[in-house]
Order: C-alpha cells, then structure tokens, then sequence
C-alpha cells in the first residue's frame, strides 16, 4: 500500500513536470501552429540563470524573476529574428527553425555556462514529507503546486480574457484575425514571451530536484512533447492531463513491471490513445471542408 | 622585384615547413558534447592544459606537441570519421581519446588498420580483451570496479544486493559485468533495476528494491546527474542499507550535486586523485597528483573528477614514449608504449607488456567513503 | 434505367438537420439540378453520396448496389467522380498532371514496375499522359499543361477539375457549381460540355446557382430548401411551382 | 536534345560522384564522401515520404536501426552473408513499416510526428535493452562485407575509403535513381496529389491510405539500406543509429536542401554532413555556428536550398 503511495506520488511529482513543459508549448502553439522545439531549452535557461544570478549574490527569489524574465525577453527575442521574419513559410520549415534555434541556444549556454551540472537549494527545507509510509520533497509540491497554478491561469487566459481569445483567434485564422483588428504580430510576441516565461519557470521550480546542465533541454522537450500530444495539443487540460498520465504511468510501470522499458508503456498508451482519439485526449476533431 | 617576390616565396615555404617539422602532432576524438559531455569535457581540457605546459616547457626533445582535438559528441560514426581524418589528413602519429566504448570501437577498428598507436579512455573490458596491438587504455576496467566493490562487500558480510544502473554505456556495461563477476565474491544480485540518465525521479525503482526480501546493500553505477538524484531519492526513502556508488561520480562535484545530507556513508571506488591530501608523502603518485589537481583546479575552476585523470595518464604514457623511444613514428611510440613499466598516474602505477594494455591492477582502485562531506579512505 | 437513386438521404450536424429524407433517381444521359438557396444543403447532399460525409439515414444506390458512406475511391472505382465547389485542385502539380492523376485508376500497376521504371509501367505513363493531353485540348487548356496548376485563373480551374473527373470515364459525375465565378464565355463552353458530357450517356448530377444554365440543360430538378426537398420535375413544371418561385426563383431573380 | 530534370540529375550526380576524388588532397575525403552518400539515401526515403505524400516520421532511424543491426547479427546468429543480411534488414524494416504504418498513418501532422517518434524510440530501447542480442549500448562489432577482396582478386584494388566511397556512391545514384522513376509514375503522381488534396485525390480513385503506407515502407527500406551500409562501412555499430537524433537528423536534411526534390535531399544530406567537418575549426563555437546557419537558411530559403535556388534563378531569367 505505501508501495503504491509512493509510485504515485514518484508519478505526480514527475508528471507535473512533463505537464509544465507541455503546457508551454500549448502556448505559442495555439497562436502559430507550430510546435516549438526550442521549448526545452527554456526550461534548461530557467534552471541554469537561476543557478548563476543565484552564485553570483541574489537571493534565490530574486535568481529565479531574473531567470523567468530574462528568458521571456529571450522568447520574444526568438520570435523577432527567427520566426517573425520567415512567416508564411511551410510549418516544416518552421519546425526546423525551431530546431535550429535549439541547437544555437544550447550552443550559447554551453559558451556561457560551461558543461557542469549545477543546482541550487530547495525552496522550503530538504526534508522529506512523510505520508502514510510513502514520502514526497517539499520541493515537488512546489511543483505540482506550479503546474497547477500555470494551467488555471492559461484556462482562464484563453476562455476568460479577451487577449487569450484573440491568440485563439489568430490560431485559427490569421487573416480573419487582422481583418477583425486583432494585432497578430503582438499576439505571437506575447505568445512567445509566455510561452518562454513557462518554460523558464518550470526550469526553476524542478532543478532543486532534477538538476540541471547545458544539455537538459531535449529530453524536456521530448517528454513535454508527447505529454502534450497525449492530452491534445493546443489544450491547457490536455497539457495537464497528458503529463501527469505520462509520468504516473512511468512511475507505475518501474515499480510494477519493468524499469528498462518504463518509458515504453508511456508511449504504447500514446499509440492505444491516438489509435481511437487521433486528436489525442482533449483535442478538436478537424474535419476537411469541401 | 622578381628576387623579392622568390624570397619571399622562399620565406613563405620555410614558415611553413619548419613547424611541420618540428612538431609533433597527436590527435584525440572526445565527447566534449553530447550525454558523455561530463566525461568527456574534462578530459579535453586536460589534454589542452597539458599539451600547453609541456610546450611551454620546451616540448619533447624540443619539439612542440600540436593536439589536434575534436568533437564526437559521443556518437560512435562521427568518432569514426574523426579518427579517419586524424590520420589521412591531419597525419598524427598518435591518438588519444574515445571517451566511450562506442567512440573507442570505432576509433580502435581505423587506427588499428592504419597502425598507429591509439590510448582509449573508456572503461570496458573489450577495448583490450583481446589484446590489439595498437590498441591501450587508462581506465581501470568496469569489470575491476566491480570486483573492487564486491572485494569491499565481502568483508562486510554483505551477500544479497540490489542494483539500480543507467542505461547509458557505462551504466549498461558495469551491469553486465557486475552481473558476471558477483558469484565470484558469493554476491546474488536479488533485485536489478535500471534508469534513463535523463530521469528526473528513481523513487520508483528504489521503493522496488526497497521492497525486495533481503536486500543488504545497493549499488548505483552511472555517471552525471542520475546517480545524484538516485542517492537524493535514496536519502529522502530513509533507506538504511550500505550504499555504493561507482567510479562514474568519483569529483567532489557529486557530493556537492547529491547534497553533503545524502552522501554521507556512501562507499565507491575511486582513484588517488580525490584522496591526495590522504597519500602518504612517500607515495608514488602523490606528486603528480598534486600538481594535476591543483593546475586542473586553478585553470578550470571546477573540480577534478576521475575522468581527467584518465586523459591526464594518457597524455603522461604517450610523451613518456615518444621521449623514450627517441623518435615520433607511430610504430616506434607503440614499441616504447608497450614497454612502459612503473609509470605513476593519477589512476595508479602502469605497467604495460605485451599481454596486458591496460597495465593496471586492482590495487591501483581505493575504496572510498564520504564522510562529513569529504572523502576518506576505507582501509 | 434509373443509375443512381438516392433514398431518404439526411444527416445532423450538432441536432441540426442540415439535410432531411431526399430521395431522387438518376438514368444515363440525363442532367439533374439541385437547387435552392444558399445554405439549403446542396453542397452537403452532394457530400453524402460521394462518401465525403456519413449519412445519418437513408441510402444510396449505384447501379443496383448500396454504396452509402462507401469510401470516395471506391465510389470512383464503381463509376461515380465529382467536383468541387471550393476548388480541390493539385496545386504544385501542373495542368497536366493534374488531368493524368484522373487515369489513375487505369495507369496505377504495382509499385516495383513504377521505382523501377519496369516498360509496363512506362507504357501506362504513356498512355495516360495522351488521354490527359486529348482532354486537355477538348477543354481548351492544352497551352497550360506545363504550368503549375495553382498558378491558373479560377475560371480554368474550373475546368481543369472537370477534365480530371473526365478521364475517370465515369458514369456518375457530380459537379458542385461548376460554372461559378466564371465569364459568359466560359458559363457557355462549360454548358456545351455538360450537354455533351450528357450526350455520351453519363448521369450529370449539377449544383449550381446559374438559373439560366439549370433550366437550359437540366432534363430534372431537385429544389431543396432548408434540407428538404420542397419540390421536383422538369425545368419547365418547377419553374412554374408557386412554392419555388416564393421560395427560391423569385427572390433570387429580385436580387439581381 | 533536351535533358529531362530526372536524366539531369542523375546525370550531374553520376558525375559529381565520378569527379570529385580528383580532387580529393586525401583519403579522409573518402570518408567524408560515403556519409554524404549513406545520409542521403536515407534522405531520399524522407523525400518520397514527406516531400512528397506529406507525412512527417520523426522515427525513421528506428528503421535504419534495423537495418544496421541485420548486418551486426544475422551474420553470426544465422550464418547469413552480410550481403543477404542488407536484404533481411530491409525485408524486416519493409514488413514493420507495414504493420506499424497501417494504424499511425491515420493520424496527421504533428499527431503523427509522435506516433512514430513514438515507434523510433521503441525500437531504440529494444537494441538498448536486450543486451543478449546486442549487446546493448555500448555497440556491437559487424562482419566485413567482403566485396572488396573479391574486387581485388579481380584486378581492382581500392583501399578501404575509396571502396565505400564508390560503393555507397553506386547505391545513392541507384536509389536516387528509383525515386525519380517513382516521382513520374503513378504511384508517385498519386503521392504528391494526396499531399496536395487528400479528398481529391480519393474522389479520382487513389486508396490514400494504401498510397501513404506505400510511401511508408518505401522509406523505410532507403532508411534500413542507409543503416546497413553505415554498419558495414563502420564495422561497428551502437543504438545511436536508431536515436531521436539521427532521425530529426534526416529530417532536417531533407527540409533544409528541399524536401520536394530528390535533388534537394541529396544536397541537404551533403550540407549538413560537410558542414560539422568544416566547424571543426570553432570548437566550441560549432553548435551555435550550426543553429544559426539552420536558422538562417530556412528564413531565407523558406522551401529549402535547392528549390528556392531554382526558383530565383528561373526569375532571373524571365
């Protein structure tokens, strides 16, 4: 019984992570179509500037708004020189300059940072909870106090703000979004700022967990990724559930059946739930208009 | 004008000519990127550190040493062609590097081939069992890591273990060969667990081996940050059973990482590297290292792990040939390689004969113990 | 001889009857118009008995067999092709290529014969290349065959999906307002064509608003409003039904 | 007489292949060439399946995985001649392809992007984890072809690079070869009017889903070939062939040269193969040298390098 306490809270702890991920890339996303690639690398900049601002005298509040707000401007930055000036160009290619821009941010932090792998202190204290046999890090509360927190604030943005509606509105079509007067290419900045922003704080709240190097990035983004198609791209409660399904499901399989292939089982739910959902959990059905 | 334009010309081809031939040119492919970064990233600074002292010393005979190193990014195909062009078009007369088994068996496969003379830093037992000719490495094996650990059990009583290992190269093979090895020491591996180095979380798996009837100890080989987080997640499940870790974490950087609260009694097998200030003044290898650590210490500002250490030996064996055998061809530097005898380390004393490329034994392993957030030697 | 008889045909979208209990018949050689005003479900209809859609009831018979919600190219296989209203042409493929992809259903062997280049699958090339140039010239567009085809003018589009519903040699061919967006000139040539289209014995199901097209080359019509068939016949009987002309014919002339 | 665009390029890459080692100042050229060759036989598969069919695998290194490992182990666990063992890895990659391309190719974009990342991984984790058969991730050795000593016994010495220089050569031009046939025949008209309408294209008769799945395996067996040669060539071989990596890999090549044309395949497949080699000079400055050329050229050359070259050169021209 603490057994599968412990396996589940393993699960949450780890799919609050995937799903921090994944919900940065509902974001930019929702108002581009593309999936960014780069996503990861947020978290990575999160984690590392944190560790830095962090060495370097600032409080560890203070460490991680330089880190959330510094990679934001970097977002809008990635916006501005790489996809704002190759708009219209096919969602491959902008796929592969999302890539492009991963490689040459983990080229960047490697200069700037160095290969070391680096964490900083647990927010509230090191010391394991205990609950009914099973234990849990102050830190992963912080977590999944994080993801929670991240997705009823995107809910509310796109279903309750205007703002969160015209990004859905460009999503779906640019052009009727300008002729309605929506300023698309403030949409896609802020987009990416958020998105960035998300990223950036996932970074921070896991790295006192996970810790962190110049190279953490792609795996981030591969989990994220499939979390996020899991649940159905584009959708905050997809984001959610996709994560904490992928990482619940992970933690299960190492402890009930077989650690080597735990990552497996993550991915033959994927295959099952695309199989009779091909929009993944919470996506929209689309159909060809003729 | 015309006499001018030939002088020049002239000059020109001397310059250069000269360094061409006054240098010599030892290549290296290692994991500076890629998942084996933090193997492979000390290692290439090592070399360049040493190769700049030693030509600031004068060289070799007065020839400088020109390290031509590259990237491999721990992908076997891309070591392969860096191998190819090392020696085709760099024309090196010797290889240090292979920061994995993979790079190395395909580094290994061109260098034999070519003959010429190739020290690996990877651990496994492949590399030069069989004996290549050409072929030598500085690690101890993964196979002596384990025996040096199970050694370590033995006395301790301890029969029934779990293991939790990576599944990247060094984790994966160190399984196998611990697997192999642990009837030998009359150890049962009751429970076998693995991880992706990229984990954020083995909760899972230790709760598992936790819950394994009769388990007296664990132990975690890997490398970079997954073992940290699996002796943090060791520590935060209050598991009470000896813990060991490998010679994948031998830095200060892991009981900095895992955290001193967690580190504390955890056992692995490690080199005179992290125990210098421990050696007796008479050792054989205090001296060097010393002098390894404080200038890979004071040049890089980060601490010296096992893995420079390797390179730091590799580089010693080949210059410690080439000035023995008089002469920079690779046929020559293999010969003087072979015949190299009581050569101290950071890793251990070597000897090498023709039966033996690896020309260390166990007792070049100490076993360690992290006490206080600092390391002590288990005698 | 009827050839394709619809039966009963409705389906929903969200509770909402979008078409309702249709049923009409064709025979070889004969034109039928659906018509009725803009959001009747015309282009819906036409959707279910090419397989697009799955009906919500009825039936759909082709040549004695029950062919509803069967797949397009299956329909295909069995004699039926359409058009489009809103276009679904290959655009980076040429004019030409966009005809032969019509012989597809002719040219198409095994896939080694085609990476391999094997003299069969050269001679169905050949072949379907000289009927799609053949086509081509009966629609007036064999100046275009190398072009790429998005880079043509609406009205040759037009066309152009005609000629590729045209290789298939069907037997059925559905068109969704072909002449839609385009200039007296070219309403007339597509009029010619659909005549003789008719001529060769092919049923021609036709959408489209141009009353005066409909009513000269219809030998039927099916007036649809709101998803139900408000009324059927001869060009002659429908336009006379007072509930058309309320419905339909009268406000429509009135707005031009 | 008038070049048709198929004879053309197969004719410049025929040459180009025959040409280049005279240029060659040395035998690591070699090397540098048969990579290119063996990338862009895989490249070629990801043409005919994205350029073309438009459908997006992130997982096709799972198949040169196996066409790899085919070479490493049908050898020594079945007796089979590494020659015969390049056909079972592409008869196995070929028949996986069609088991697993039947319920994914359902899917579409990103969807299917995971899918059958989804399926690379898998296959991945299989030759990580079984280390019975292969020894796991620390790689496994390869019998030697042997063709080269035959050759010599015939009178053609080569040495080893120039060998599988000329051989991977020989197999790219074949393979380009059976791209460009199927990019003009039926089957390949089909594929590219699917990616251009799927519901046109089923109205004039074509079985998408059967097409898309002949695109699928298709692929499949140019990505299994590409492994098997790499693993022959190499003469040992580690799972990273079947990696996430090596499959964006191909991915990117295929979309930063054009993924609509074989051309453009090739000629991606060479740039980001030559272009590590030339950044070498940066050391640590390669990776962001690397990111940002990516960057660059897909801004500029939206449709990727090939096409977007011709397309400006036909308008100077007009």
């Amino acid at each position: 019984m603490s057994e599968l306490l412990q396996f589940l809270l393993s699960g949450v702890t780890v799919g609050a992570v995937y799903a921090l991920v994944a919900l940065g890339f509902t974001m930019i996303y929702n108002a581009s179509d593309v999936v960014n690639f780069a996503q990861g690398e947020f978290v990575m900049l999160g984690g590392m500037i944190t560790v830095f601002a962090h060495a370097a005298g600032a409080p560890l509040p203070l460490a991680a708004l330089t880190a959330v707000v510094a990679t934001a401007a970097l977002g809008v930055a990635m916006n501005k020189l790489a996809i704002e000036p190759a708009r219209g160009a096919p969602v491959v290619s902008l796929v592969i300059i999302t890539i492009g821009a991963s490689i040459f941010i983990r080229g960047a932090a490697q200069l700037i940072f160095g290969k070391q792998i680096h964490r900083f202190p647990a927010f509230s204290g090191e010391d394991p909870i205990r609950i009914l046999g099973a234990t849990i890090l102050p830190q992963s509360l912080w977590v999944i106090g994080g993801a929670v927190v991240i997705f009823v604030g995107l809910w509310l943005f796109f279903t309750r703000t205007l703002l969160g509606r015209a990004v859905l509105a460009t999503s779906n079509n640019r052009l009727a979004a300008q002729l309605v007067g929506i300023n698309t290419p403030f949409v896609m900045t802020l987009s990416f700022a958020m998105s960035a922003g998300i990223g950036a704080l996932a970074g921070v709240l896991v790295t006192p967990i996970t810790l962190t190097a110049y190279d953490v990035g792609l795996a981030f983004a591969l989990k994220g990724f499939a979390a996020a198609m899991l649940g159905g791209m584009g959708n905050p409660k997809g984001a959610l559930a996709g994560g904490l399904i992928v990482g619940v499901l992970e933690a299960m399989t190492a402890g009930y059946l077989s650690s080597q292939y735990k990552d497996a089982a993550a991915f033959i739910i994927i295959f099952a739930v695309l199989f009779f959902r091909p929009q993944g959990l919470f996506g929209r059905q689309s159909t060809d208009r003729v | 004008m015309r006499n001018l334009l030939t002088t020049a010309a002239t000059a020109a081809l001397v310059a250069l000519a000269v360094p061409a031939l006054a240098e010599i040119r030892i290549g290296a492919s290692l994991s500076a990127t890629g998942p084996a970064a933090f193997l492979g990233d000390p290692e290439l600074r090592t070399l360049e550190m040493l190769v700049a002292d030693l030509n600031a010393k004068g060289g070799i005979d007065g020839e400088k040493i020109k390290l031509v190193a590259y990237d491999d990014g721990g992908d076997p195909n891309k070591a392969r062609t860096f191998a190819t062009r090392l020696i085709e078009d760099d024309e090196v007369v010797a290889i240090i590097g292979g920061t994995t088994t993979g790079t190395t068996m395909s580094i290994l496969a061109v260098a034999e081939e070519a003959k010429i003379p190739f020290i690996s830093l990877a651990g496994a037992i492949d590399i030069i069992d069989p004996v290549k000719p050409f072929t030598f490495k500085t690690p101890h094996t993964d196979r002596m890591a384990c025996q040096k650990i199970f050694e370590d059990m033995r006395k301790r009583g301890i029969g029934r273990i779990g293991m939790i290992s990576g599944t990247d190269g060094f984790g994966a093979s160190m399984q196998a060969q611990c697997k192999k090895v642990a009837p030998d020491y009359g150890i049962e591996i009751v429970a076998d667990e693995t991880y992706d180095p990229r984990d954020a979380d083995m909760t899972a798996q230790l709760t598992k081996i936790k819950g394994t009837a009769g388990v007296q100890a664990v132990l975690n080989p890997g490398f970079g940050q997954g073992p940290a987080i699996v002796t943090r997640n060791y520590w935060q499940l209050a598991i009470d059973l000896p813990f060991y870790q490998s010679h994948g974490v031998a830095s200060d950087g892991f009981i900095q990482l895992a955290g001193i609260e967690a580190v504390e009694g955890v056992r692995l097998p490690g080199t005179a590297l992290l125990v210098a200030d421990l050696l007796a003044a008479d050792d054989p290898q205090k001296p060097l290292v010393d002098a390894y650590k404080a200038m890979f210490e004071s040049k890089t500002g980060t601490p010296v792990s096992t893995f420079g250490g390797y390179a730091h030996d590799a580089f010693l064996i080949m210059t410690d040939a080439i000035t023995r055998a008089g002469s920079a061809e690779p046929a020559a530097i293999r010969d003087a390689i072979e015949a190299t005898a009581g050569l101290a380390g950071t890793t251990g004393v070597y000897t090498f004969s023709p039966e033996d490329h690896l020309g260390l034994d166990l007792s070049a392993f100490r076993m360690l113990e992290i006490r206080g957030g600092t390391w002590t030697l288990v005698e | 001889m009827t050839l394709l008889s619809i039966e009963g045909l409705g389906i929903c979208f969200g509770g909402i009857k979008a078409v309702h209990d249709v049923s009409f018949a064709a025979s070889p050689g004969e034109v039928v118009s659906v018509i009725g005003p803009n959001g009747a479900g015309k282009t819906t209809l036409f959707n279910m008995i090419s397989g697009v859609y799955r009906p919500g009831s009825g039936r759909v018979v082709l040549n004695g067999e029950d062919v509803t919600a069967m797949s397009p190219h299956l329909l295909a296989r069995r004699g039926m092709c359409r058009t489009f209203q809103n276009l679904q042409v290959f655009q980076t493929m040429t004019v030409l290529e966009n005809v032969i992809a019509g012989f597809h259903l002719q040219e198409s062997g095994d896939v080694l014969s085609d990476l391999l280049n094997l003299p069969a699958a050269r001679r169905r090339a050949k072949d379907a290349e000289a009927g799609a140039r053949e086509l081509l010239r009966r629609l007036g567009l064999e100046r275009a065959a190398e072009r790429e085809a998005g880079s043509l003018s609406y009205g040759s589009l037009k066309r152009l999906e005609i000629a590729r519903a045209m290789a298939l040699k069907p037997k059925v061919l559905l068109l969704d307002e072909p002449a839609a967006g385009c200039n007296a000139v070219e309403t007339e040539e597509i009029d010619h064509l659909i005549a003789e289209i008719a001529a060769s014995g092919v049923a021609v199901l036709l959408v489209e608003h141009d009353m005066k097209l409909v009513m000269r080359i219809s030998s039927h019509i099916v007036v649809l409003d709101h998803g139900e068939k408000v009324a059927e016949g001869d060009p002659a009987t429908v336009s006379r039904n007072p509930a058309v002309i309320a419905a339909y014919l009268g406000a429509d002339d009135a707005a031009r | 007489m008038r070049l048709t665009p198929k004879s053309a390029t197969l004719l410049i890459l025929v040459a180009l292949i025959a040409l280049a080692p005279v240029f060659f100042p040395s035998g690591f050229y070699y090397r540098v060439g048969a990579l290119v060759f063996v990338n862009a036989l895989a490249v070629t598969g990801i043409v005919i399946l994205t350029g073309w069919a438009g459908q997006i695998s992130l997982g096709h290194a799972g198949f040169a995985g196996i066409g790899a490992y085919a070479c490493a182990l049908a050898p020594v666990h079945w007796g089979i001649h590494p020659a015969l063992s390049v056909l079972l890895g592409a008869a196995a990659s070929a028949v996986l392809a069609w088991l697993v391309g039947r319920p994914i190719l359902r899917l579409k974009g990103y969807y299917l992007a995971v899918a059958s990342l989804g399926m690379g991984i898998l296959i991945s984790m299989v030759l990580n984890n079984e280390r019975a058969l292969t020894r796991g991730p620390d790689g496994i050795g390869v019998p030697e072809l042997g063709l080269r000593a035959v050759l010599k016994d015939a009178g053609l010495g080569l040495s080893n690079g120039q060998f599988w220089y000329f051989l991977c050569g020989i197999a790219l031009v074949v393979g380009a070869w059976a791209a460009l046939n199927l990019r003009d025949s039926a089957t390949g008209r089909a594929l590219r009017a699917l990616h251009g309408s799927e519901v046109a294209a089923r109205t004039v008769g074509m079985d998408v889903a059967r097409l898309k799945l002949q695109a699928f395996v298709i692929s499949a067996v140019y990505a299994s070939v590409s492994g098997s040669l790499l693993a022959l060539q190499n003469r040992f071989i580690t799972p990273d062939v079947a990696g996430f990596l090596h499959s964006v890999e191909m991915v990117t090549m295929a979309v930063l040269g054009g993924v609509g044309s074989v051309a453009g395949g090739i000629f991606g497949a060479a740039v980001l193969t030559l272009l590590p080699q030339v950044l070498t000079v940066l050391a640590e400055y390669e990776q962001l040298v690397l990111g940002a050329v990516m960057v660059l050229v897909m801004i500029f050359l939206r449709e990727g390098i090939v096409p977007s070259m011709l397309r400006k050169g036909r308008r100077r021209e007009e």
